[in-house]
C-alpha cells in the first residue's frame, strides 16, 4: 500500500534519521551528567573537607590509565569508520577490536578500583564524596558497557560471511563512543585530581 | 447546608502582624487585577462565541492577524506583569532580606521534629548557648553546645509556647529529621524547616490571643497533627511568664549541682576526618 | 565526509588529535599531582589547580568533539545539540552558584 | 446483529491465536503481537499510550475519591471500597493517615507521569506528527515501541509498592528527602520515575528527529500546524529537561540504598531517635544538601508542566481554527510564544522553592521570570480570542473542549501570577490555593485539551464517529462539576488550608471550612462519575459508531488527506505540501477551507474528492 508511494524521502536536514536521533540523545546525556556535576560542585564547595578527604583516597594512576584507554579507543573507533567507510574490512576488524579491547580493559581496571575501595571498607555510603564518585563513574561504566554491546555484535558480525557494511551504523556508534570518552575526560580530573 | 461566601478575599484568618495588612493589600491588589482580567477574557470569549456561531448564510472572514495588535498586546502584559513585579518585590525585600531585617527584641530557636514544634528561648542570661548538629541526640534537640555557659540555662518547650506583641521576634528555624514547614496564618508567615541550616525569619505581632502553629510541610504521616499554639502576651504578662520558666529552670539546675547525674553521652564532634563547620551558623 | 579530504589526511588529523589528548592528560596530571604553589598562597592556589584541571578538561573535549565527533566537518545544524544543554547547565550551575550562595 | 455477532467471533478468533500459527492467515501478514503488542506502528502506539493513560486516568481518579472522602468526612468508612482494604491502609474502613500521604503520593504521581505526560506527548505526538507532517512512520519506530513499553514496566513498578513493606512512597509527587530518603516504596517510586523518565526522553529524541527530518515535500516549519510545532517544541523540554530529573532521583537512590547522605546532613534523628544511617556520619563530617534535591528535581519538573500543557496549546489552536473556520491569529507570534515559554521554562524552577530558605536575590531572580512568562501565555490567550473573532464557530464537541480550556486555563494562569510574587506565595504556599492552581492548568487546562484532541482525532484513529450527543452531555457536565469542585479550592486556599493533611480539623482555624470541603468532595465524586461518559462513548463507538468519512471537520492538514482509517504506511496518495495549514475562507477555493495538500492549478476539482462524506 504504501511502497509506490513517495513519501519516504531524504532526511530533510541532510543529516541521517539514526545520526540526528543520536545527537539528540547526546544531547539530553549532556544533562544527565549536568545534574550530577552541578551536585557535585554543590557539595564540592559546602563540603570541601570531605571532598578533599575522598579524594586523596581515590587510585589516580590507575584512573589516568583508564584515561589514556578511552583517548586509544576513541582514536581506534574514528579509525574504524574511516576503514569501514572505505571499504577496508580487514582494518576494520583490527581498530574495532582493539576498541574493544579497551573498552574490556577499562572494565577491569574499574573492577580493580572498585574491590580495592570495598577490601578498604569504602562503599558509597561512606561519605558523600563516595556517594558522588560511585554515582558518576558507576554511570560512566554502564555507558561503557552499553557500548560494547554493540562494539561486540558488529565485530563479530563483521566475520561471518555476509560481513558488516554499514558503516553509518558504525558512525552512529562512535558518536556514542567519544561522547562516553568525553564524559571521562571531566571526571578523570574532577574526581581524581583537582578540589 | 452550603452557604458560603464565593469571594476569597474574606476568607484571611485576622492578619495580626505587623506586615499582615500590607502583604493582604498586595493580595487583594493581584486579586483585582486578576478579577478584572479573569471577567475581561470571559466576557469577550462569551461575546465571540454568542456573536460569531454558526448559522445560516453567516462566514467567517479570510484573515491571518495584524502585527499591530499582536504588538501591543505583547506590550500591555509586559509592562504590567512587569510593574507588578518590581512593586512586590519591595515587600519580599521586607520579608526576607537580612538587611531589611529590624534589629531583633527577642530572638528564640525553633525546631521541628515529626511531629512537633520545639522551641528554645536563652534563659536567665538572655544568650541562646552555640550549638551545632554533631551535638544533636534525642535528648539535645538542638544540639547545644555542652561546652557553652550561656546553653546551660536555655529553656526548651514543646508544642506550646509564648512570646510578646508589638516586639520585633526573629526565629532561628531548622529541623531534626525532615522537611517542616514553619506556618503562622495569623502572621502571614510560612518559612519551610530545614535540616542542617538554619533559616532565620521575623515577625511582629499586634494582638495578643492564642494562635495556631501549622507544619505546612508534608513531613510524614503524623504531618497533619503537627500542631503548635502560640500564646501572644502583653509584654508584662511575658515578662512574668519567662520569669517563672526561668526560675524553674535554674531550680533544676540547682538540684543538678547539688546531685550531680552522669551526662547523657555527647557524641565526640566528628572523629576523624575534618568536619565541616557549616549548620553553627550565627 | 571531511570535507573533501583524504583518507590519509583524516588518518593524520585523528593521530595529531590522538597525540594532543595523550600530552593534554600528561599534563593535567602534572599540573595536579607535582606542581606545588608555595604555602602562603593559600585559596588561590586550590582556585589555580581546579582552574588548570578544567581548562585542560575543556581543551580535550572540544578535540574531542570537534575532530573526532566531526563538529568540523559535518553540519553546522549540529552544534546546536551541544551548546543548548551547555547553556542550560550553565543556567543551573550560575543560579545554585552565584546567585544562591551558600544557603542555595 | 448478526453481522455485529460475527464480526465479534472473528476478533476473538484472532485475538486468540498465538503468533505462530498468525501467520498461517493469507489475511494476515504480520503476527498478532506484532501488529498489536510490539507494533513499531506509530499509531498502534499511539493508541496504546491513549489505552493506558485512560486506565491509569481511572486509577488516578478513584484515589483522588478516597482523598476527597476523607477530606469531607474523616474517619468515616469509604463508601463501597472501604471494607475490602486491608487493616495496613484503613482503620474501620475509613483512611488512616498513612494511608493518605500514599493516596497524596500516588494520585499525583499516576496523574502527571502516566496520565498526563503520556496521553499528551505519547498518544497525540505518535498519532499526530507522522500524519501531520505526511510521512508514513517515526524515523526511529523501534526505539517509540520501547518508549511505549517502558511505561507500563513503570507503572508496575511504582504500584508494587502498594504491596512492600512500610507501604508505597508517601512523600508527595515531589518526594523530597529526607523524607523520601528511607523505605522500599520510595525505593520503587524513584526506579519508576526513572524508567517513565527514560520512556519520555525517547519518545522526545523520536519526535524532535521525525519532526526535524521526515517532512513531506514542500513543508517548511512555518507550514506545519502548530500542534506540531507544539510537540515539536515540547519534545526539546522532555531531552533536555528529563534527563536532569533523572539525576536527581539517581542520587536519591544511591541516598536510599547506602546512605550515603547527598541529600541528608549530618546527624538527622529518626522516628526512632536514632541518627539516620548517613555516610556524612560514618567519620566524615560535613553533611548533605535536601534543598539540592529541590532545584535539580523543579529544573525538570517546572519544564514538565509545560511538557503538559505546550501540546494541548497545539492541538487547541488547531481545532478552534477549524471550528471557527478561520485562520489562526498571528500564526508566527503563536510559534514564538510556544518556544519562549518552552525557554523560559528552563529559568523559572525556584518559584516552587520561595520557602525552601534560598537566598532572597535568587528568590528575586524567579519571581520576576516567573511573571515574565505569563507574557507569551497571555499572547496565545490573545490570540484564540482573535481567531474566533469574526469566525463561524461550530459548536462540536472537540470544539466545546478547546473553548472550556480557554475558559479554565485563563483561571488556573492568573492564579499562577498569585503565587510568582514571592510575598505572596509565603502565604499560599502549600495550601489549597495551590491545590486550585494545579487543578485548574491540569485538569481545566490539560485534560480539557485532552479530551478536546482525543474526540478531535477519534475518527481517524479508529475510524469512527463518536456519539455527538454523549459527547456533549460529558464536557456540559465535566465543565460544571470542575468549576464547583476546584474553585472553593481557592477560598480555603486564602483561608490557610495546608495541603497533604488527613484530617485538617485538628486544626481549629480549619474547623468552618468542613462544608466547604463536603462541597467540594460532592462535586468531586459527580465529576469522577461523569467520565464514566467518556469512558462508555469512546468503547461504544468503537464498535457502534458511524463510520467515518476522510475529512469530517472540512479540516486542512495533512492527517485529513489519509484514508479514514489509515492502514500501515498512513497515506493513499503521494503528499506534496502547497500552502500553510490555516487557508480557512481562502479566497482562492469556493469551499471555506483549503488543505495544504490540494494543487493550486486544481483547487477546486481535487477539493471535490476530499469533500465531507467521501471515503
Ligand atoms: C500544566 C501545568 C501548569 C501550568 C501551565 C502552570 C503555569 C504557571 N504556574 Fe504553576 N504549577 C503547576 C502546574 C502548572 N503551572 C503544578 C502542578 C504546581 C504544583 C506543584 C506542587 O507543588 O505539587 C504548580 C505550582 C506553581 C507555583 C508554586 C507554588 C507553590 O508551591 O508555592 C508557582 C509559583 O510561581 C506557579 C506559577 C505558575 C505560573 C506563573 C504559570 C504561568 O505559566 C501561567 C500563565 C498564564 C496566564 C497568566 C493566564 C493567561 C494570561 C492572560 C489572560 C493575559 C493577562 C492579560 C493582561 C495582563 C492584559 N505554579
Ligand atoms: C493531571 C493531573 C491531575 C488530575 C486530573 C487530578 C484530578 C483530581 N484531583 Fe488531584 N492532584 C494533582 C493532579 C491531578 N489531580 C497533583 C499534581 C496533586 C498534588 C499532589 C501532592 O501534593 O503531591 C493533586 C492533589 C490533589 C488533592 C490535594 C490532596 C492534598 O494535598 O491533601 C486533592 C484534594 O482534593 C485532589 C483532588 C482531585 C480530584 C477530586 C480530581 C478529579 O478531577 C478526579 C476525577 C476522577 C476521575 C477522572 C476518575 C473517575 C473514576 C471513576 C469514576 C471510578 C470510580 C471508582 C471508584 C471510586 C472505586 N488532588
Ligand atoms: Cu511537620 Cu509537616
Ligand atoms: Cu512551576
Amino acid at each position: 500500500m504504501s511502497s509506490a508511494l513517495s513519501l519516504a524521502h531524504e532526511p530533510v536536514t541532510g543529516i541521517r534519521h539514526g545520526k540526528l536521533g543520536m545527537w539528540i540523545f547526546l544531547a539530553s546525556e549532556v544533562m544527565f551528567f549536568s545534574g550530577f556535576f552541578t551536585a557535585f560542585i554543590i557539595l564540592r564547595n559546602t563540603n570541601l573537607p570531605v571532598f578533599a578527604h575522598g579524594a586523596s583516597e581515590l587510585n589516580w594512576p590507575l584512573a589516568a590509565l583508564n584515561t589514556v584507554n578511552l583517548i586509544v579507543s576513541s582514536l581506534t573507533m574514528a579509525m574504524a569508520i574511516l576503514s569501514l567507510e572505505h571499504g577496508n574490512k580487514s582494518r576494520f576488524q583490527l581498530y574495532m577490536g582493539i576498541t574493544f579491547l579497551c573498552a574490556c580493559g577499562f572494565l577491569v581496571i574499574k573492577y580493580i578500583e572498585y574491590t580495592a575501595k570495598f577490601s578498604h571498607g569504602i562503599y558509597p555510603g561512606t561519605s558523600s564524596f563516595f556517594g558522588m564518585y560511585f554515582t558518576m563513574t558507576g554511570f560512566h561504566a554502564i555507558h561503557v558497557i552499553g557500548g560494547m554491546i554493540p562494539i561486540g555484535w558488529m565485530l563479530a558480525k563483521s566475520f561471518t560471511k555476509r560481513g558488516y557494511q554499514d558503516w553509518e551504523r558504525v558512525e552512529i556508534l562512535g558518536l556514542y563512543w567519544h561522547f562516553v570518552d568525553l564524559v571521562w575526560i571531566f571526571l578523570f580530573p574532577v574526581l581524581y585530581l583537582i578540589f | 447546608m452550603f452557604d458560603f461566601s464565593w469571594n476569597m478575599l474574606t476568607y484571611f484568618p485576622p492578619g495580626i502582624s505587623t506586615y499582615s495588612e500590607s502583604l493582604d493589600d498586595l493580595f487583594r491588589l493581584v486579586y483585582w487585577i486578576s478579577a478584572a482580567i479573569f471577567v475581561l477574557v470571559q466576557i469577550v470569549l462569551v461575546t465571540f462565541i454568542f456573536k460569531y456561531r454558526t448559522r445560516p448564510g453567516h462566514k467567517s472572514i479570510y484573515y491571518h492577524g495584524n502585527n499591530v495588535v499582536e504588538f501591543v498586546w505583547t506590550l500591555a502584559p509586559t509592562v504590567l506583569f512587569a510593574g507588578l513585579g518590581l512593586y512586590s518585590d519591595e515587600m519580599w525585600k521586607v520579608m526576607k532580606y537580612s538587611s531589611r531585617v529590624p534589629s531583633p527584641d527577642v530572638e528564640i530557636d525553633v525546631v521541628g521534629q515529626a511531629f512537633n514544634w520545639h522551641v528554645r528561648y536563652p534563659g536567665g542570661d538572655g544568650i541562646l548557648g552555640k550549638r551545632h548538629a554533631r551535638y544533636r541526640t534525642a535528648q539535645n534537640l538542638f544540639g547545644i553546645d555542652p561546652t557553652d555557659i550561656h546553653g546551660k540555662d536555655d529553656i526548651v518547650l514543646t508544642g506550646e509556647f509564648n512570646l510578646p506583641i508589638n516586639k520585633n521576634v526573629v526565629v532561628h528555624l531548622s529541623s531534626v529529621d525532615v522537611l517542616h514547614s514553619y506556618f503562622l496564618p495569623n502572621f502571614r508567615i510560612k518559612q519551610d524547616a530545614v535540616p542542617g541550616s538554619w533559616i532565620d525569619v521575623w515577625f511582629n505581632g499586634t494582638k495578643s490571643g492564642k494562635y495556631e502553629l501549622a507544619c505546612a510541610e508534608l513531613c510524614g504521616s503524623g504531618h497533619y497533627a503537627m500542631r503548635g499554639v502560640l500564646n501572644m502576651q502583653s509584654d508584662a504578662d511575658f515578662a512574668t511568664w519567662m520569669d517563672a520558666k526561668i526560675t524553674a529552670k535554674k531550680a533544676i539546675l540547682a538540684a543538678q549541682v547539688a546531685n550531680p547525674q552522669p551526662e547523657v553521652a555527647t557524641p565526640a564532634p566528628s572523629s576523624a576526618t575534618p568536619a565541616g563547620e557549616h549548620g553553627s551558623s550565627h | 565526509m571531511g570535507a573533501g579530504m583524504s583518507v590519509a589526511e583524516m588518518q593524520k588529523s585523528y593521530i595529531k588529535i590522538f597525540s594532543a589528548l595523550m600530552i593534554f592528560t600528561f599534563l593535567t596530571i602534572v599540573a595536579a599531582k607535582f606542581l606545588h604553589f608555595p604555602e602562603s598562597w593559600g585559596g588561590v592556589s586550590t582556585i589555580l589547580h581546579v582552574s588548570i584541571g578544567l581548562i585542560i578538561a575543556i581543551a580535550k573535549a572540544w578535540m574531542v568533539v570537534y575532530i573526532f565527533m566531526h563538529i568540523k566537518f559535518d553540519n553546522p545544524y549540529i552544534r546546536v545539540f551541544i551548546y543548548i544543554p551547555l547553556f542550560l547547565f550553565s543556567v543551573l550551575v550560575f543560579a545554585l552558584t552565584v546567585l544562591g550562595g551558600p544557603t542555595l | 446483529m448478526a453481522a455485529v455477532a460475527t464480526t465479534q467471533h472473528d476478533h476473538a478468533h484472532v485475538a486468540t491465536h498465538d503468533a505462530a500459527h498468525a501467520h498461517d492467515h493469507a489475511h494476515h501478514s504480520v503476527s498478532f503481537i506484532r501488529k498489536y503488542i510490539f507494533s513499531t506502528d506509530h499509531k498502534t502506539i499511539a493508541k496504546q499510550f491513549l489505552s493506558t493513560s485512560m486506565f491509569f486516568l481511572l486509577v488516578g481518579g478513584a484515589f483522588a475519591l478516597f482523598i476527597r472522602w476523607q477530606l469531607a468526612y474523616p474517619g468515616e468508612p469509604i463508601p463501597l471500597v472501604g471494607k475490602w482494604l486491608p487493616d495496613t491502609l484503613v482503620s474501620n474502613g475509613a483512611v488512616q493517615p498513612g494511608f493518605y500521604t500514599q493516596l497524596v503520593t500516588m494520585h499525583a504521581t499516576i496523574m502527571i507521569f502516566f496520565v498526563i505526560i503520556p496521553m499528551a506527548t505519547g498518544a497525540f505526538a505518535n498519532f499526530c506528527i507522522p500524519l501531520m507532517i505526511g510521512t508514513d512512520d517515526m524515523a526511529m519506530p523501534t526505539v517509540n515501541m520501547v518508549s511505549f513499553w517502558l511505561v507500563p514496566i513503570a507503572g508496575l513498578t511504582i504500584m508494587s509498592g502498594f504491596f512492600v513493606e512500610g507501604g508505597t512512597a508517601a512523600a508527595g509527587w515531589t518526594n523530597y528527602p529526607p523524607l523520601s530518603a528511607s523505605g522500599t516504596g520510595h525505593t520503587l517510586w524513584v526506579i519508576g520515575v526513572f524508567l517513565v523518565g527514560f520512556s519520555s526522553i525517547l519518545g522526545g529524541m523520536n519526535y524532535l528527529a521525525t519532526t526535524l527530518n521526515k517532512r513531506a515535500k514542500g513543508m517548511r516549519m512555518f507550514d506545519m500546524p502548530l500542534t506540531v510545532w507544539a510537540l515539536f517544541i515540547t519534545s526539546i523540554l522532555q531531552v533536555l529537561g528529563t534527563p536532569v530529573l533523572a539525576s536527581a532521583v539517581s542520587l536519591l537512590f544511591v541516598d536510599q540504598v547506602f546512605h550515603a547522605g547527598i541529600f541528608i546532613p549530618e546527624n538527622l534523628l529518626t522516628s526512632t531517635g536514632g541518627l539516620f544511617p548517613n555516610g556524612a556520619n560514618v567519620g566524615a563530617g560535613g553533611g548533605g544538601q535536601p534543598v539540592l534535591f529541590q532545584h535539580l528535581f523543579w529544573f525538570y519538573s517546572h519544564p514538565a508542566v509545560y511538557i503538559m500543557i505546550l501540546p494541548i496549546m497545539g492541538v487547541v489552536s488547531d481545532i478552534l481554527a477549524t471550528f471557527a473556520r478561520k485562520a489562526i491569529f498571528g500564526y508566527k507570534a503563536m510559534v514564538f510564544a510556544l518556544m519562549a515559554i518552552a525557554f523560559l521554562g528552563f529559568v523559572v524552577w525556584g518559584h516552587h522553592m520561595f520557602l525552601s530558605g534560598m537566598s532572597p536575590l535568587l528568590g528575586t531572580t524567579f519571581m520576576l521570570s516567573t511573571i515574565v512568562i505569563a507574557v507569551p501565555s497571555s499572547i496565545k490567550i490573545f490570540n484564540w480570542l482573535g481567531t474566533i473573532w469574526k469566525g463561524n464557530i461550530h459548536f462540536a464537541t472537540p470544539n466545546l473542549n478547546a473553548l472550556g480550556f480557554i475558559s479554565t486555563f485563563v483561571c488556573g494562569g492568573l492564579s499562577g501570577i498569585f503565587m510568582a510574587i514571592g510575598p505572596i506565595d509565603v502565604y499560599i504556599h502549600d495550601t489549597y490555593f495551590i491545590v486550585a492552581h494545579i487543578h485548574y492548568v491540569l485538569f481545566g487546562g490539560a485534560l480539557f485539551g485532552i479530551f478536546a484532541g482525543v474526540y478531535y482525532w477519534y475518527p481517524k484513529m479508529f475510524g469512527k464517529m463518536y456519539n455527538e450527543t454523549l459527547g456533549k452531555f460529558h464536557f456540559f457536565l465535566t465543565f460544571i462539576t470542575f468549576n464547583l469542585c476546584f474553585f472553593p479550592m481557592h477560598m480555603i486556599g486564602v483561608g490557610g488550608h495546608m495541603r497533604r493533611i488527613h484530617d485538617p480539623y485538628v486544626y481549629e482555624f480549619l474547623k468552618p471550612f468542613q462544608p466547604i470541603n463536603q462541597f467540594i468532595t460532592i462535586f468531586a465524586i459527580l465529576m469522577g462519575f461523569s467520565q464514566l461518559i467518556l469512558i462508555f462513548n469512546l468503547l461504544w463507538s468503537l464498535k457502534f459508531g458511524r463510520t467515518a468519512p476522510r475529512n469530517p471537520w472540512r479540516a486542512n492538514s495533512l492527517e485529513w488527506a489519509a484514508p479514514a482509517h489509515p492502514g500501515h504506511g498512513n497515506f493513499d496518495r503521494d503528499i506534496t505540501v502547497y500552502r500553510g495549514p490555516y487557508e480557512f475562507a481562502s479566497p482562492q477555493s469556493k469551499r471555506d477551507y483549503l488543505p495544504q495538500w490540494i494543487r493550486p492549478a486544481h483547487v477546486d476539482a481535487e477539493q471535490e474528492a476530499t469533500v465531507v462524506g467521501k471515503h
